[in-house]
């Protein structure tokens, strides 16, 4: 099992993990900054970490959900600082044998990356 | 013990972290009680804020050490 | 909303969707050959199509599922002929205002394929 | 009618379509009689094939026209 997190001011650019013997499936999400937040046209979005919990958080949690789901591996990162609309605050991979583990890992991620892990919306920049 | 403060906290309190002198270890409540002390404003945050140590969320009945690094973590709105 | 399927012998390349406003949400899934079927080590697998009935079946159905979860494009793309071990046979973009619409159209419409679309492994190219 | 074979079924037929004889419409079950009249082996695929036409899957009680041209579906195996 490989995760990998990582939390950058520096664009996202998805790149294909690694090729994996046994992978089947690879499920991506990307999750990028809409133009308008709260009903307002924006700009950009800001977001701040609390950079060495986040990561460890993520971490621990990618390795939990990995196990649960038998997947290979699992590669986020998150965008911090400012985002501008249309770019990706967060991109995810996962790799697994099958495609149904590989979704449930992404959708879990998700939910509990929203509870959990200690980055925040701090701004948004108006249009 | 350091408190170090994200997001709407850090705007309410106008700082990223600070010492708070303790003599003894606290409960989380005691601790809270020092903070809003100091930040009567942070009380907004009060129920929907977490406390963590060493990049963990505080269980409900850990003592906070003289010497602990204690983040205080509204609620999150990553991803 | 907008649907565009394709398939072809052609090599998988993903390529990110153009971006599309209010786009929040952009899942992605690729089917990979693994090196094994049932048991026994492969280089390839061969895949046939009833190439117009399976673009139209997968069409209709991309429409209901996009539709119904109020997601904002999906793009199919299926790769007929050889297909070596490590690439992609099938790679699909769902972008969504927010996530769980794209979530549920990727796993309906990978379920719904694996019922309705009539493509077929037809063979094994044994390693 | 114009009948066209994929995977599993063209193996067992030989070849990817030809032209059955019809004066009449049939119903899907003597359309199959006078398949599997030519091609014994298909009985191995009735009843997990369907049938379609015009890109569709045919429903179960829709007549077959001496003109149409219909696909035999073997279970699919994409993705």
């Amino acid at each position: 099992m490989r995760i990998e997190v990582l939390i950058s001011s520096a664009v996202i650019i998805p790149t294909a993990p690694p090729a994996v013997s046994g992978v089947g499936a690879i499920a991506t999400f990307t999750g990028t900054v809409r133009g308008e937040e709260n009903g307002h046209p924006i700009t950009a979005l800001v977001y701040e970490a609390y950079q060495p919990m986040a990561e460890t958080v993520m971490h621990r949690l990618l390795v939990e959900l990995a196990a649960a789901h038998s997947c290979h591996s699992v590669f986020v990162q998150h965008r911090i600082g400012v985002v501008p609309v249309g770019e990706a605050a967060i991109h995810i991979t996962v790799q697994a044998r099958h495609r149904a583990p590989a979704f449930a890992v992404l959708a879990a991620f998700m939910d509990r990356l929203k509870q959990d892990v200690p980055i925040w919306k701090t701004d948004t920049l108006p249009a | 013990m350091t408190v170090l403060y994200f997001a709407h906290a850090r705007r309410i309190t106008g700082v990223s972290q600070e010492e708070i002198p303790a003599d003894v270890p606290l409960s989380s409540g005691d601790f809270w009680e020092k903070l809003l002390q100091r930040h009567p404003a942070l009380a907004a945050l009060r129920t929907s804020s977490r406390l963590a140590r060493c990049n963990d969320f505080l269980p409900a009945d850990a003592l906070i050490g003289p010497t602990d690094e204690i983040a205080l973590i509204p609620p999150v709105s990553g991803g």
